[in-house]
């Protein structure tokens, strides 16, 4: 019902290639996740699935069927978009009714999905204000509700959550999680959130500079990047990178640990360095260390940890977490 | 906000008919095509045929031979038209500014009264030509005059002259007169521009220490520029056009001496005739068509240059 | 059914007697014709009519302005002849060149009334300075200077910001006394004489004298200050036209007085503009050719004549058939026309028809003279330098 | 009350300013209608004066109520202006999305023919529109005016409107066109009330010349039921003598309905503030 | 220098009271953040400070002085809106210099300044395009750039990093901080980020529908949150709160359990509880379980662990860091 297909999509902004070609399957019923530095081209690639960015060349398709030229209107689509897009003029309650009332639902069906959704959002004593009249928070939820009231086959969600506070995010989140399975929808999300990618995705896609790194289910992201690019961009603290040759090893241009993988004992281990700094996040800490032998690492430890700064540790890398890159940048497999 | 550069023509896929943009256009086309394009296209083919032995007849160009090449016709027609050059610069050099500074008052955020204001400034937009004409002649006037009244009031009775009556003044006067009655329109057009911008765009300029003059100057001055384009080209348009309020304070033959004659008022004379003077249609037609040149070549550098180069910011 | 005519006209200021004395005298005589006056601001009337009439929608009755504007109609065939339509034998030939052809031939409006220049002046201002009326020129400016002397009326009320103004009631107010009336007319027509010629100049010459006698500010003065002026008594002489009586006699509160325009030196012979102002005609195109023609004939009656000059005083018949009129003022002007001999306006028949426009030269140059942009001479050959430029007599 | 963002100074010279203005642009306004209440001699010999009892007069309007119909000339320019602003604002509003909105062949030359409506005076073109409405036997119906001032004022809110609605954000279009909105409904639910300031100025700026003209009654509807105020009012505008007591009170008296339809337009100026829209 | 003092600030909107009497003392080059759900008015009282917005009653001092009715633009402030509000006729460098400009800084001075925000924020390829031809995340990393080239004493941030990516956002995040110690300049900062707030702030200020729930240290609030609403709006996943009496402690209404303070064993444990559900985040893992005892439980793992939904485990809280709540809902300490 809701596949999508991306044959090479390329899209330009006078010279500026901002799209190099896309390749991409979404199987029906999908989560995918499209995550990438910002300006990498995830809105456009969302738009122009949208069909709201008239694609260079290449081919959308959907459900089988070219629709690279069919209008937006007629893919079936639901989008919230980055700058929400309100209607300004239009009440909540209204926003979000706009296109059934236009499809011509019927009022109670209307005003029962606009309950469930502001319900689901917490949106419910707002229903009669105007866009202007709204938190940031709040007008993103409206966005998201006016998607989500529309039941359709394919949504697309553009960095929907990023307004929200950590609570009402996770709840949202699940929210999503349980719209996508009982709607059976295919959904295409753009997040930075890495727990958001984590948790939601069947599929992550991860882009750089308009092009496709790699596509994977979030642990195998997580677990075998399949370059450098990717190895940095997924997870958070970043992973540390050290040049293979400052450590012995000959066999691959760079070695990856993450901090969490790191282990730091203030009596022996692989690598000695001094604490730079502390982050203490409750849950976690987080140790920025300096070593002579590998340049700065970064270490995460579960809990709460008191080391002070100027201490001097050893760092312990878990081995079996340990990625090697070749020249290219690319994983050693 | 995002931004349309017009200037980027994006390569369109072959798309499907798009039978919306006919829906759109059709109404508008049908009605303005039947009831204007037409009459005026049937009026201004007669600049090419004149009266030959009592029997219409084509001449071709012979009429604009007649035209420019007649020394009274074509002294007329300069005078005429460098009145309205004259015309029309007063009107970009007072009405204009005065109206864009109005509308920039009126939009000083939480004033009190903007409604009385608005509607007191627009109030001489609204009034007929002949009350226009009728008041402002009365002011004026060196007999009940209130203007002399009132300088000689403040002491600088000396100051007063006949200003309608002299040539030296008497276009300046008009043109006064004219910016007086439509200043309202720059200003509503700017107030409506200046509406739009939001609120927060104004809102960090304030936190950058962009205030007042500034602010009106670097942030809401370019944001509203399109509107200025369109004002100044309405301005353009309207002036060549002109015509009722020079016919209603100086008369037909825009006195005196011809000083405030303008190309509207010779157009008319010419076209529909005055007093003895019989209504000429093909010479008429023959000036209207030489009108509608200028006019045309100001609205093309309009349509294809500024408008085009001019960026345009959405909200 | 009842037929309704419906009468095109530039005359507001007739709509009242129009509506209560003119149509309900028809109507009452002929049953079945209902009469519709729908009178349009003069300034548009011929602009809207010559349309109206190109378009096929104008009233079965058209006003007729004098000479070319109408037989412009006429020669395309929009007003109808009507030559010999009954009671067109109440005016003499003189009466019906207005609205006749070049030749004479052929007739096509029934002509209603004519116009006579001249002097009004306050009798009262003038009994009190111990004026009497000027006969002469040199009486006039004494006159003039006299009042001027006093101080207390502006001597002569008359602006040149409408223009016409200082051509109609100045130039051809005072012009025929000095190129003869008719004769210089015709000379002019037939290209005997130029309007540079000392005798055309003259006038020229004389309305430059009036300069220092109008009131301050006179280049802004409108026609309607002109009137106010007088009429409120701070004015001693209007240079007037016959038309003014009606108004002057409801406006003015002091006695009023008429006297035609000083002749050069005494004894010369005086001539006065008695200009044909108005006619109606029937349309070409009209449906109901025959009631309209019924009307037409009955506009050339005596007793429309007798309806229409008592109740616009100042509006001379031109009918034959002499009208008593009870208004005095407008008995002093018709009583001009035994001693003075009337002519028209200079520039209205034929010498208009052409580019540029010779009157409306003459309003623009009347106007310099008295602004003294241009002198007296320069403004003549002005005139006759567009004049020549298309009008060949000699053809 | 004092704010942070408006100092008393500021707003105080603000209002100097504008009262200024205001004063200029009602002085006039003001002469005219003190006038309208006198009687004719003092409206030349004192036309400072505010009416006095010696000098007080109605006569202006007891003529212009006392001569024709001015009740059915009233609805006449109501039904003419009203109607042909709806007319003009529609047919407007739809041709400048279409040409502001699409690129298409042909665009930029639609949009110049469009113009020329602005660029020639349409009275030139009076004896064909006269003898097609002869034609179409609409001479004397409100029909005709109604025609004529809708073609006349389409080329002006095309300008303006197509102006205005370039600053709509594609955003929000594209919203609507994923929320299935036609490019009809586009238009009429979602950029129509966004340009609602830029509809209310069309409104005005069509409004006002509609009210104000003399020629198109006078040519195409001159009968008694179907003539407007202004052309009703031209009665009093005579060769020789004009009624300026009646003309002042008919045109003050007509002044009323298009202030008032003036006002309830520029309201929706306000209304129409689309701030808050698109972050 | 950059003090600021909130008395008694109130603010509503029609009859919807939006800021409840906030009084808040921020000291010179401290840096604070707001932190609280969507809607409860950070925003709002964020404008209040700069004078954008005009509070109903109550006073704002700056540097001692009352500055209530002082405009924004006297109050030597910068400030970062949640929506940007970039300039949209200017470019990104000229975004970022107008201010600068406006002051009569020289030119020099301008670009020297604006070459270094826009380096620390990697704008540079993009300084002579307009807002309009950005990405989200860049046109917020100008909103930024424009806020701090102009280096005032009291800078305001709305939710300025909700836009990036985790790289970019930690980087920058670390910018902000460098720019506060070298700038020595007051920041008041509003995000929805734990990890932001934790890390960045001297103080957190939590606020609940338009009043300040409890201001502290990050640590003092993670540790010791004043009341439910605190504790359960610092840390995510939330803490997991049990009726008091269900698990047998009568002395108390409500008990607190954060979910990295659980730790689950096959074998043996405090409460029995079967597994709903598993989220795999790479570094941690978080295990949602259900026990009959406690309702819903959320239990947070260091590194991998291989869970099965319905799999029955045992929780064990944590007894140092359990906190109990009494019946208004005020920790008991
Ligand atoms: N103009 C307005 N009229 C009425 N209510 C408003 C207006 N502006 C904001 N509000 C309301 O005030 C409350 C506080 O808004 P504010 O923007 O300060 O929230 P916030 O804490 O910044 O939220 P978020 O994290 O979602 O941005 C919200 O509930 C909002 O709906
Ligand atoms: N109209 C435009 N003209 C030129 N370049 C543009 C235009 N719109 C976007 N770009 C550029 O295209 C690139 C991709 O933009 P896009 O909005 O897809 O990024 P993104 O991945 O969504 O980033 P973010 O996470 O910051 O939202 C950016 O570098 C941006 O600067
Ligand atoms: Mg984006
Ligand atoms: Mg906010």
């Amino acid at each position: 019902m809701g596949s999508l297909q991306l044959k090479s999509i390329r899209k330009t902004y006078g010279t500026h290639e901002v799209l190099k070609g896309i390749d991409l399957e979404v199987k029906d019923g999908e989560f995918v996740i499209f995550v990438g530095p910002s300006g990498c081209g995830k809105s456009t690639l969302l738009r122009s699935i949208a069909g709201l960015e008239d694609v260079t060349s290449g081919a959308v398709v959907i459900n089988g069927r070219d629709e690279t030229l069919t209008p937006p209107a007629k893919r079936g689509i639901a989008m919230v978009f980055q700058s929400y897009a309100l209607y300004p003029h239009l009440t909540v309650k209204d926003n979000m009714g706009l296109g059934l009332k236009q499809a011509g639902t019927a009022k109670d069906e209307i005003d029962k999905r606009v309950g469930k959704a502001s319900g689901m959002l917490s949106l419910e004593p707002y229903l009669a204000r105007r866009p202007a009249e709204l938190s940031g928070g709040q007008r993103q939820r409206v966005a998201i509700g006016r998607a989500i009231v529309r039941e359709p086959e394919l949504f697309l969600f553009d960095e929907p959550l990023s307004n929200l506070d950590a609570a009402l995010r996770v709840q949202t989140r699940l929210e999503i999680a349980r719209l996508h399975r009982s709607l059976k929808a295919t959904m295409i999300y753009v997040t930075h959130d890495q727990v958001e990618a984590m948790t939601l995705a069947d599929k992550i896609v991860v882009l750089n500079a308009g092009a496709i790194e790699q596509i994977g289910s979030p642990m195998e992201l997580y677990k075998r990047p399949a370059n450098v690019f990717v190895a940095g961009f997924i997870g958070s603290p970043q992973m540390n990178f050290i040049a293979a040759e400052k450590v012995g090893d000959h066999s691959a241009k760079t070695i990856g640990v993450r901090p969490e993988h790191l282990t730091l004992s203030r009596e022996q281990g692989t690598w000695v360095a001094k604490v730079v700094h502390v982050e203490h996040l409750g849950a976690d800490t987080i140790i920025y260390l300096e070593s002579d032998q590998c340049g700065l690492l970064t270490a995460r430890l579960f809990g709460e940890h008191q080391y002070e700064p100027d201490e001097i540790v050893y760092a312990t890398p878990d081995q079996a977490h340990v990625h090697r890159f070749d020249v290219d940048d690319q994983a050693i497999r | 906000m995002s931004e349309t550069d017009n200037t980027v023509d994006i390569v369109p896929i072959r798309r499907p008919v798009r039978w919306h943009i006919f829906v759109f256009m059709l109404p508008a086309l049908i009605v303005y095509s039947a009831v204007m394009v037409l009459p005026l296209i049937e009026t201004l083919r007669l600049s090419l045929y004149n009266t030959v032995d009592g029997q219409p007849a084509f001449v071709g160009l012979a009429n604009f031979k007649v035209l420019f090449g007649d020394a009274r016709w074509a002294r007329d027609f300069w005078n005429a038209l460098v009145n309205n050059l004259i015309f029309f610069a007063i009107h970009m050099c007072v009405q204009n500014p005065i109206g864009v500074a109005l509308a920039a008052l009126l939009s000083v955020p939480k004033l009190r009264g903007v409604a009385f204001y608005r509607t007191a400034m627009f109030l001489p937009t609204l009034l007929s030509f002949v009350i226009v004409g009728f008041i402002w002649k009365l002011i004026l006037s060196p007999i009940w005059g209130v203007a002399p009244w009132m300088l000689d009031l403040i002491g600088l009775k000396f100051l007063f002259a006949p200003w309608l009556g002299k040539s030296g003044s008497a276009l300046i006067a008009v043109s006064l007169i004219s910016n007086w009655q439509y200043i309202g329109i720059p200003m509503m057009l700017i107030y409506a521009a200046l509406l739009s911008i939001p609120e927060e765009v104004i809102e960090a300029a304030e936190c950058d220490g962009i205030t007042g003059w500034a602010q009106f100057w670097k942030i809401k001055l370019p944001l509203i520029l399109p509107a200025i384009g369109i004002i100044s080209i309405l301005t353009f348009v309207g002036n060549f056009n002109a015509f009722d309020l020079v016919y209603t304070v100086q008369g037909a033959l825009a006195g005196p001496d011809m000083s405030t004659d303008i190309l509207g008022t010779l157009l008319y004379r010419t076209f529909f005739g005055f007093q003895l003077q019989l209504g000429d249609r093909s010479m008429g037609a023959t000036i209207a068509t030489v009108m509608f040149l200028i006019i045309l070549a100001g609205v093309s550098l309009y349509l294809f240059v500024i408008q085009r180069r001019m960026r345009r910011y959405q909200f | 059914a009842d037929v309704t005519l419906t009468v095109e006209s530039w005359r507001n200021d007739d709509l009242q007697i129009w509506q209560e004395k003119i149509i309900p005298a028809f109507e009452a005589k002929n049953p079945g014709i209902k009469i519709v006056f729908s009178p349009t601001a003069p300034t548009e009337y011929n602009a809207s009519l010559n349309a109206k009439l190109d378009a096929g929608s104008a009233g079965d009755i058209i006003t007729c302005r004098p000479f070319d504007a109408s037989l412009e109609l006429f020669n395309k065939k929009q007003l109808a002849d009507i030559t010999s339509l009954p009671g067109m034998e109440n005016f003499s030939p003189v009466a019906k060149a207005a609205w006749s052809t070049d030749d004479g031939k052929s007739t096509f409006c029934v002509p209603m009334a004519s116009v006579i220049h001249g002097f009004i002046y306050n009798k009262d201002a003038f009994d009190k300075l111990g004026i009497s009326v000027p006969k002469t020129q040199d009486e006039f400016y004494a006159a003039l200077d006299k009042i001027k002397a006093d101080g207390t009326y502006i001597p002569l009320a008359m602006g040149t910001k409408d223009l016409w103004e200082a051509a109609t009631m100045g130039y051809q107010n005072i012009g025929p006394n000095y190129w003869k009336g008719e004769d210089g007319r015709a000379a002019l027509i037939a290209g005997k004489q130029k309007l540079t010629d000392a005798d055309w100049v003259k006038p020229y010459e004389e309305l430059a004298k009036w300069k220092p006698y109008l009131g301050d500010g006179f280049e802004a003065q409108t026609y309607s200050d002109s009137q106010n002026l007088f009429t409120l008594g701070r004015a001693a002489i209007y240079p007037a036209g016959s038309w003014e009586i009606a108004l002057f006699n409801s406006q003015a509160q002091f006695k009023m007085g008429a006297f035609p325009p000083p002749v050069p030196k005494a004894g010369d012979t005086g001539y006065i503009s008695d200009h044909p102002d108005i006619g109606v005609a029937l349309n070409a195109k009209s449906t109901h050719a025959e009631e309209a023609k019924k009307f037409l004939s009955w506009v050339a009656s005596p007793e429309f004549a007798d309806i229409y000059a008592n109740s616009l005083p100042g509006f001379f018949s031109l009918n034959s058939s002499p009208v008593k009129m009870s208004d005095p003022l407008a008995q002093e002007f018709v009583s001009w026309r035994g001693p003075y001999k009337s002519t028209v306006r200079s520039t209205y028949q034929i010498l208009s028809r052409g580019t540029p426009n010779l009157e409306n030269e003459t309003w623009v140059e009347s106007a310099n003279v008295i602004n003294g942009t241009d002198t007296p001479a320069v403004a003549a050959k002005k005139l006759q330098d567009g004049l020549d430029s298309w009008y060949k007599p000699a053809k | 009350m004092s704010k942070a963002r408006t100092s008393p100074i500021r707003t105080g010279l603000v209002h100097l300013a504008l009262g200024a203005y205001t004063l200029v642009a009602l002085f006039p306004v003001f002469l005219t209608i003190v006038n309208s209440f006198k009687d004719r001699a003092s409206i030349f010999r004192e036309p400072l004066m505010i009416p006095t009892p010696s000098t007080f007069s109605l006569v202006g309007y007891q003529t212009v109520l006392g001569q024709g119909d001015f009740a059915t000339y009233f609805q006449n320019s109501f039904i003419v202006t009203i109607v042909s602003i709806l007319l003009v604002l529609l047919f407007g509003a739809m041709a400048a999305f279409a040409l502001s909105e699409y690129r298409f062949r042909g665009n930029m030359l639609l949009g110049l023919y469009m113009a020329i409506g602005i660029m020639i005076p349409i009275r030139l073109g009076t004896v064909a529109i006269l003898q097609g409405m002869v034609a179409a036997g609409l001479v004397n119906t409100l029909t005709a005016l109604i025609l004529v001032y809708t073609a006349q004022g389409i080329p002006l809110a095309i300008f303006i409107l197509s102006e205005f609605m370039r600053t709509v954000s594609d955003d929000l279009k594209n919203a609507g066109r994923i929320d299935g909105l036609s490019e009809y409904a586009i238009f009429f639910r979602l950029v129509l009330p966004l340009v609602r300031p830029a509809m209310a100025t069309v409104a005005v700026f069509t409004m006002i010349p509609i009210w104000n003209d003399l020629w198109f009654p006078l040519i195409l509807a001159p009968s008694e039921a179907t003539k407007t105020v202004t052309l009703g009012s031209q009665i009093f505008i005579g060769q020789f003598v004009t009624n300026w007591n009646a003309v002042l009170a008919a045109l003050s008296l007509a002044i009323l309905p298009i202030l008032v339809l003036y006002v309830i337009f520029s309201r929706q100026l306000i209304r129409g503030i689309t701030s808050g829209a698109v972050k």
